[in-house]
């Protein structure tokens, strides 16, 4: 049952008012692009276990999509952030760097 | 007006808390972003109420303006009054992106009352009470269903969508009935 | 192998069952194998089972990181069926339905088959028509179900609520030959037939690397060490993403927590499988007497084995409104499983981008009822290299081409 | 015979008598006590039978770890099985009966599995049943069913009910002893919000019992002073008989507080299911005692020494008149001391200790209690009571050397801490040889959400059992650093002793139980561990051991003790089975809470629905809406009224409530742009005022939605979606402007409820909204695909021009609010006219009749747009649309999918809902090949004849082919491939 603050609305939301949405920071691929391409942006998915990258929205609340990054196997929560990013703020990079060390990135 | 219905008619259940349906009141979902030249005069315009900050509930009479999101807003004035407001507001924020639509019918709002009227939310909304600050607008779920609530007039009123008024009638009488306070 | 039987029982009583010999035995791991399955779940030991017995080939290690049986086989609720609408489907799954039928007389263990029937309730008209649809395309496939009425319904659960009024029954898909089996029994009965044939089942051993030369796979570093191999399987379920990643690549498939429950245990009083997607929630009793329950999946990546606890709520009060009868009974314990789900929530039985390196995985919630189908189709594909008609759909490249096996089409979309 | 005392009981209040009844029989306990501490008094002590071999049961315990005195209580609407009696509070008019025998409690014939025993070892039905195949499901299974179970089966519907609340706190204790109240004093006092919760009834835990003394007071007077301490403090919440079932991750907690189960239909809720949300969780949960395991441990009379001591202290009753006390550890003397000092006997302390020393044995030494060292029980003789053990030394292979009559037998093995809510997260354990359990290790807590250690044990739960130790470690938890002072007894070392005698023969191995419940004994696990279940999670499943409804409290470490052993693995390598949730089984209601019967699931209603109801409407769900199907008239059937409705609209006029139809208005400088992604054609050119039917497709390429957009103003649309996709639509728009066009200005608001919409549909309509009067609705002022605004009988109303139905027909929004009087307008400005209300059938029988898709139907979330015909609404100029790309994939491009077609059946019957269309052969898994399958099928009221719409390999280029379909009983019908405009092809009907 976790927990994630909204960072539009500052609400310590619980996970039933906020609906998941997967992997964060996917790039669209639309039409013309290579098969492996698209493929890759609708199938193929990290799934680490691990610091992931996800998609939530404050569904029962201010209805804002939000991001956050998270550790699937522990369920520590290292920080959330606005949609509107292309990859992971630097300030919560460095934190998941310093609390889990042998963390590949985010590549 | 006697064709006009709120979605309970007005529906009311006394248990250890006071349950009653309220409305139609006139409401207004304002999107724009806070930056936005003219805003705050405009919602002062409409409602008497400065533009809420972050998560707040401003009100003034009977007029209400909330924080919904960043770019959202909720304005509360007389049911009759809508049309007025809705033109008022297109006045002042001519030519700046913003979409202002009268969602009067589309919620059905309660008021809870008495002292223990806090333990009948209690039951319904993952929301911390004691950290709710007064003037606090909380957008949460009322048990399967979203609700917005904030405290007004010594007690609380609650905002949900019309067609799930009588789910959230069931809730509330369910939640207040005597014999089940928290406390 | 010592043959189980009631007078195998009586001989040991006589001698306070100190002659029983081990179940399977386990060995340290020799320096190579012809083929190295990794994870010893269901599927991992039934896919070595049918390499040994459908193709000669038991020169095989079955690697497990924990304990044989231990990830979703002992973790589900034992549902066993094969009433799937797509055709891809409804053969493997109707292909295991059929080897439960028998398997614990070919493993000489008992599984505890048990085909009571199984039943998934139609509680709107839309449900009504996808079911129908189900029994059309069952007729054709050779899978035996039928469309049956409130009242049939009614007199097969006697203890449910059938007239709403929020969801009345309107009718049910109906597998008279669906039913459960004793999960751990599957694995073991599975792991002790394998060790028969001279597998070695390598448990607390842990896959660290895949190694390979010229793009074909030649074997594997584990917590106990190298282990050469000419082919490789992997079926790991929840941790496939893990394992693909040291074999270099990537797969449609997501880790999410299912949960399920049980009930203190009650005498019989539900002979059927019941299960009511509308509401959400499924129910058997088993042998014991618990009812056994199983809820939805959360939607957002996760490792623990733990779930959110709003599935509970939500299937338990979908079931009391069916079973008004059960509101006193009590949770005795509730768990959660890791399950692989795939872009189509269908499985991935598959060759991969690594030579002689195979994956079957992404069987969701829906794995335990396909073991034998699953294990037999992809002995197959590893004994051959190239897949049968079993796992021929189930390729992993399916994705990129468009080409679904999507269950969800039909009302019934849980597993 | 166990007795109640004529004096002493801290807990009861003897001038309150409550009457009760087992198996009829009528008692009489006092209030305070718990249904087993009644049932003792009343020398009941056969109470229950055991799971497998239905062999006699006592009350071993007397708390939440009781496994055996489980029983049936209530009646009807208030019959529960399984009921613990150790936690369950007596009341007057309680009514139980004993559980898992036939015919009797005393005479059960399924105690032949008993004489069988030998033969039913664990894993028995592994290894047999095998053969004939069908026997299992026929024979075999059921019996073992019948055998198996526990309590009767309830019968009615829950005449209680439940509800739920939300807490939050920095701190929650979980634990109301004096470790549980010292924290909270600690926590209380340095001002964090806490809550504090006791399972039972009363605070204070073992500690009064034990008679220790804290800062030189007895510990009664000191919790009593604590309670009222922590009463007073507004910062600290305080909850009885509230249990924390379980920890789950980021600290939420699920507590069961048992507001009415002693006060049954008071009018409160019976449970209430707390859902708490902590900072941080002080697990205080205490200890519990672990029984020994010697031959015939299960008879009963044979007892937790500390439980003995709870009856006689806070109940003051005696289970026994002579009990022999058995023990590795001091703690046991105090329950010795306690009978000897209420008068009872104590003919023996065996001790399997080689020497005892210590405060608590001399004391007993010098009550004239005989104290034998290095002693142990052989066995335990008697059936359904103790009649008499027989002593060995523990040392030895169990040759007796002394048999003592007596009527009960106290034993204790230890304790062991419950760290269940520390292990539900992942906090791991480390093995104490010393005291021989396995305790938390404060290094590998599980986690909260920052990382941060969630729970923190206190007290017993920590590993510390004697008072000052609990009492420090409690105040260190809950960081403080001054704790109280509690004086005590030295205690000796205890010895861990996992099998009595050490060297048992199996004979008595075979007698000793592990798990009492579920008749698991140590030569079962010995077997397991022999057959290669060597996993500590095997062994459990293999044997069931711990797997009873007590989830083995009582049984789990000796049994991996003897796992270990029988391994010859040291106990840590062997390891714990999962702790999982719940502590104590929790009431299915108590976890649905308030859902149920009206307030099951939200139920959404139109403004118009107390209409329909009154209406006779027959109702089906769309959604969490629920939808008037048809109004059945008296003496019609469902489908005689569908086929009225679809009559009555295509020559009169029909009404229909259309309100959940979604609407969403899209509306910024980018708006159009933002609708030409979304839709598969354009929306940006549509004229103001005009209507566009638009298709929607997932970024696969499947088809997700549809419906008509208008254009409102300049950058102003409103876009109709299907009734189930309003909320999933609106969600999608928003999805695809925060997180990818984030740049682009547009603004939705989701106003579907905003608006009754209301669809007059017929040859009529015109003549009705003319009838109603207002606003301009002709064909010139109101062309097909237009809307306007305007007043019609004296509603401010929107009206569309657009038809599903193919007849002339008006879809009229007004405001909710009015939306019910405007419906009755309609219908008194209809009557002359004909119009009748029709309901969702009938307007999916209209549609069928025009060939017009429907979502949910033609489509399955597998189907493009171009598979239904509907290419002339994707635009081919557009460089992208929401799944464009998709559709470019090899399987969606494919020329041989299946495409729209209409079916007929040659002598005009209804093909079959769900029939599919078989081909020659079969493929390879030899299933029979298709070509096609039937969407929508309905009889045609209007044509007088079945009408389908379909899926066919080749689509239109086979129409006039005739296909087999099948039906249900498996054979065939003959079907014709036509156009899937079956009614008015021209159109004309809908544009006049």
């Amino acid at each position: 049952m976790l927990i994630l603050e909204c960072p539009y609305c500052g609400v310590k939301a619980e996970e039933t008012e906020l609906a998941p949405g997967g992997e964060a920071h996917l790039k669209r691929f639309g039409p013309g692009s290579p098969d492996e391409d698209f493929e890759a942006y609708m199938f193929a998915r990290k799934n680490p276990k691990g610091v992931h990258f996800e998609r939530w929205r404050h569904a029962y609340g201010c209805g804002k999509w939000f991001l956050a990054a998270r550790c699937t196997a522990t369920l520590e929560v290292f920080g959330t952030y606005p949609a509107q990013t292309t990859e992971p703020p630097a300030d919560i990079v460095a934190k998941i760097m310093a609390k889990r060390p042998d963390w590949k990135g985010y590549k | 007006m006697s064709k006009v219905a709120s979605a309970l008619g007005g529906a009311r259940y006394d248990g250890f808390a006071h349950v009653r349906e309220i409305g139609p009141l006139g409401m207004i979902s304002l999107r724009a972003k806070p930056d936005v030249t003219g805003l705050a005069e405009a919602v002062t315009a409409v409602t008497g109420c400065p533009l809420p900050a972050q998560r707040r509930v401003e009100l003034a009479g009977g007029n209400v303006a909330g924080w919904m999101s960043p770019d959202e807003y909720l304005l509360i004035v007389p049911y009759d009054g809508v049309k007025a407001a809705l033109a008022t507001l297109a006045e002042k924020l001519a030519g700046q992106h913003h979409l202002a639509v009268d969602v009067s019918d589309a919620r059905a709002v309660f008021r809870i009352e008495g002292d223990k009227a806090a333990e009948v939310l209690m039951k319904l909304a993952p929301v911390d009470h004691a950290t709710l600050e007064p003037g606090e607008l909380r957008r949460s779920r009322a048990a399967q269903v979203a609700a917005a609530f904030w405290q007004q007039d010594g007690g609380y009123t609650l905002v949900c969508f019309r067609s799930v008024a009588g789910y959230v009638m069931g809730l509330l009488r369910h939640s207040a009935q005597s014999g089940a306070e928290l406390f | 192998m010592k043959r189980y039987s009631v007078f195998a029982i009586a001989r040991e009583a006589l001698r306070y069952h100190q002659g029983w010999e081990k179940a399977w035995a386990s060995p340290a791991p020799k320096s190579s194998y012809d083929v190295v399955i990794v994870g010893a779940g269901g599927h991992g030991l039934a896919t070595a089972y049918y390499l040994g017995k459908n193709f000669g080939i038991t020169n095989v290690a079955i690697i497990e990181k924990g304990w044989l049986g231990g990830g979703n086989t002992g973790r589900n609720t034992t549902i066993i069926r094969s009433n799937y609408l797509q055709d891809p489907s409804a053969a493997i799954y109707e292909k295991a339905r059929s080897l439960y039928e028998d398997l614990s007389q070919d493993l000489n263990y008992n599984v505890m088959f048990s085909p009571r029937g199984l039943l998934m309730l139609a509680q709107t008209h839309h449900e009504v028509r996808g079911y129908l649809r189900t029994v059309h395309a069952n007729n054709l496939q050779g899978v035996t179900t039928e469309w049956i009425g409130p009242e049939k319904v009614k007199e097969l659960v006697p203890i449910m609520n059938i007239d709403g009024p929020r969801y009345p029954v309107l009718g049910a898909l109906y597998q008279a030959r669906g039913g459960t089996a004793r999960h751990d029994a599957v694995a073991w009965g599975y792991a002790r037939a394998c060790s028969a044939m001279g597998m070695d089942i390598i448990q607390q051993c842990e896959v660290t690397g895949v190694r390979s030369a010229n793009g074909v796979v030649t074997g594997v570093d584990t917590t106990k060490g190298y282990i050469g191999t000419k082919k490789l399987g992997i079926v790991v379920a929840g941790h496939s993403g893990q394992v693909a990643d040291m074999a270099g690549f990537r797969l449609p498939v997501e880790s999410l927590a299912l949960q399920a429950l049980v009930s203190e245990p009650i005498k019989p009083c539900m002979d059927v499988v019941v299960m009511a997607n509308t509401v959400h929630g499924y129910m058997s009793q088993s042998d014991k007497g618990e009812m056994v329950i199983g809820g939805g999946t959360d939607g957002f990546n996760n490792f623990t084995q733990r779930g959110s606890f709003q599935h509970i709520e939500e299937t338990l009060r979908a079931l009391i409104e069916t079973f008004p009868m059960i509101s006193r009974l009590k949770m005795l314990r509730q768990w959660g499983g890791i399950v692989d789900m795939t872009g189509d929530r269908s499985p991935i039985i598959s060759k991969t981008p690594l030579g002689n390196c195979f994956i079957n995985c992404g069987w969701g919630t829906g794995g335990f009822k396909a073991i034998p189908g699953s294990g037999w189709a992809m002995a197959e594909l590893v004994a051959k290299g190239e897949p049968g008609p079993l796992a021929e759909e189930f390729n992993m490249y399916r994705f990129r081409e468009g080409r679904f096996i999507d269950e969800s089409v039909a009302a019934g979309v849980a597993h | 015979m166990s007795t109640r005392l004529a004096k002493g009981g801290r807990l009861i209040d003897r001038a309150a008598p409550q009457d009760f009844t087992f198996n009829g029989k009528r008692l009489r306990g006092f209030k305070g006590d718990t249904l087993a501490a009644a049932l003792l008094a009343n020398d009941q002590m056969l109470v229950g039978r055991s799971f497998k071999y239905h062999r006699p049961r006592g009350i071993v315990a007397s708390g939440a770890e009781e496994p055996n005195a489980l029983v049936n209580m209530g009646e009807g609407g208030r019959f529960e099985p399984n009921q613990r009696t150790t936690t369950t509070e007596l009341f007057d008019g309680l009514t139980c009966t004993s559980q898992n025998h036939f015919p009797s409690l005393e005479f059960d014939i399924g105690v032949l599995n008993n004489y069988a025993a030998r033969f039913l070892p664990a894993g028995f039905y592994y290894k047999t049943f095998i053969h004939p195949r069908a026997a299992w499901k026929h024979v075999f299974e059921p019996i073992i069913r019948q055998s198996a179970g526990l309590g009767k089966v309830p019968k009615d519907r829950d005449a209680d009910r439940y509800e739920q609340a939300y807490a939050f706190c920095d701190l929650l204790i979980t634990g109301g002893g004096i470790a549980g109240l010292q924290a909270a004093l600690t926590a209380g006092k340095a001002g964090k919000r806490v809550w504090l919760m006791e399972q039972t009834a009363h605070w204070g835990g073992r500690a009064p019992v034990d008679g220790v003394e804290i800062d030189g007071t007895p510990a009664e007077a000191w919790v009593k002073n604590a309670v009222q301490a922590l009463e007073a403090m507004e910062n600290v919440t305080m909850r009885l008989r509230c249990m924390a079932a379980g920890s789950y991750d980021h600290g939420y907690v699920l507590a069961d507080e048992k507001v009415a189960d002693h006060t049954p239909g008071d009018g409160r809720p019976r449970h209430r299911l707390w859902r708490i949300r902590a900072g941080q969780i002080i697990a205080a949960t205490g200890a519990i005692e672990r029984p020994l395991s010697f031959a015939g441990n299960d008879i009963p009379g044979v007892m937790l020494a500390a439980a003995m001591r709870d009856y006689l202290v806070n109940w003051a009753v005696a289970p026994g008149d002579r009990t022999v006390v058995v023990t590795n550890n001091d703690d046991a003397y105090r329950t010795a001391i306690a009978l000897k000092e209420a008068g009872l006997e104590v003919p023996v302390i065996l001790d399997a200790r080689a020497t005892v020393t210590g405060d608590l044995p001399a004391k007993a030494r010098a009550l004239g209690i005989r104290v034998e060292a290095g002693k142990a029980i052989a066995k335990v003789k008697g059936g359904k009571r103790v009649t008499s053990v027989a002593i060995c030394a523990q040392a030895g292979q169990g040759a007796v050397l002394e048999e003592i009559a007596c009527d009960a037998v106290a034993m204790s093995g230890g304790w062991s801490p419950v760290v269940h809510l520390w292990s539900h997260c992942g906090g791991k354990l480390n093995w104490d040889a010393a005291q021989a359990h396995f305790a938390p290790d404060p290094a590998r807590p599980p986690l909260n959400h920052d990382g941060s250690a969630l729970v923190v044990t206190a007290g017993a739960a920590s590993g510390v059992l004697l008072a000052g130790d609990v009492l420090a470690n409690a105040t260190a938890a809950a960081g403080g650093d001054v704790a109280p002072v509690a004086s005590g007894p030295v205690e000796a070392a205890m010895e861990p002793v996992w099998v009595m005698p050490q060297g048992a023969t199996i004979d008595l191995r075979m007698k000793m139980w592990l798990d009492y419940q579920n008749d698991v004994k140590v030569s079962d696990v010995q077997l397991a561990a022999r057959e290669g279940y060597s996993s500590v999670e095997h062994t459990k499943r293999y044997t069931t051991l711990g797997m009873a409804t007590d989830q083995g409290k009582l049984s789990n470490i000796n049994g991996l003790a003897v796992l270990a052993d029988s391994l010859s693995s040291p106990i840590p390598q062997v390891g714990t089975t999962t702790f999982r949730p719940p502590y104590t089984p929790v009431t299915f209601g108590a976890l649905a809470g308030e859902a149920r019967g009206d307030i099951f699931q939200p139920l959404r209603q139109t403004p118009i629905h107390a209409w329909h109801e009154a209406h006779n409407a027959y109702f089906e769900p769309v959604g969490l809406w629920r939808r008037p199907y048809c109004y059945p008239r008296p003496g019609e059937t469902h489908e005689q009224a569908v086929h009225r409705e679809v009559v009555n609209t295509r020559t009169n006029v029909g009404l229909l409530d259309a309100s959940t139809l979604g609407k969403i208005i899209v509306k910024g400088p980018d708006a159009g742009k933002f609708l030409d992604m979304l839709y598969t054609n354009v929306m940006s050119n549509l004229g103001i005022g005009k209507c566009r039917y638009g298709l929607m497709c997932s970024e696969q390429g499947f088809l997700s939605d549809d419906g008509v957009v208008a254009r409102i103003d300049e950058d102003t649309w409103l876009c109709h979606t299907t009734s189930g996709g309003a909320d999933r639509i609106h969600a999608w728009m928003e999805d695809w402007l925060q997180c990818e066009w984030w740049d682009w200005q547009v603004y939705t608001a989701n106003v579907t409820e905003q608006f009754a919409q209301i669809a007059v549909v017929g040859p009529n309509a015109r003549k009705v909204l003319e009838k109603l009067g207002g606003m301009d609705v002709s064909k010139e002022a109101l062309p097909f695909m237009q809307w306007a605004d305007g007043e019609m009988g004296g509603f401010r109303v929107r009206a569309y021009r657009i038809s599903f139905s193919g007849e002339l027909s008006y879809e009229i929004a007004v405001p909710a609010s009015e939306g019910r009087a405007f419906w009755d307008a309609l219908v008194t400005a209809g009557a002359e006219f004909g119009m009748m209300p029709y309901g969702t059938e009938g307007l999916h029988v209209l549609r069928a009749e025009k060939g017009f898709i429907m979502i949910g139907d033609e489509t399955d979330g597998t189907v493009i747009p171009q598979d239904l015909n509907l290419g002339w609404a994707i635009s081919k100029k557009k460089a992208d649309y929401l799944g464009k790309r998709g559709q470019e994939r090899p399987f969606l491009a494919s020329p041989d999918r299946w495409k729209l077609v209409g079916l007929e059946t040659l002598d005009g019957s209804v093909i079959p809902d769900g029939s599919i269309a078989p081909a020659p052969g079969t493929n390879a898994n030899g299933q029979r090949n298709t070509q096609g399958r039937v969407t929508s099928t309905y009889y045609s009221p209007t044509l007088k004849r079945g009408i389908a719409m379909g899926l066919v390999k080749g689509g239109l280029s086979r129409v006039g082919e005739t296909i087999e379909m099948t039906r249900l009983d498996g054979s065939t019908l003959q079907v014709k491939i036509v156009d899937p405009v079956f009614y008015d092809k021209e159109g004309e009907k809908q544009n006049v």
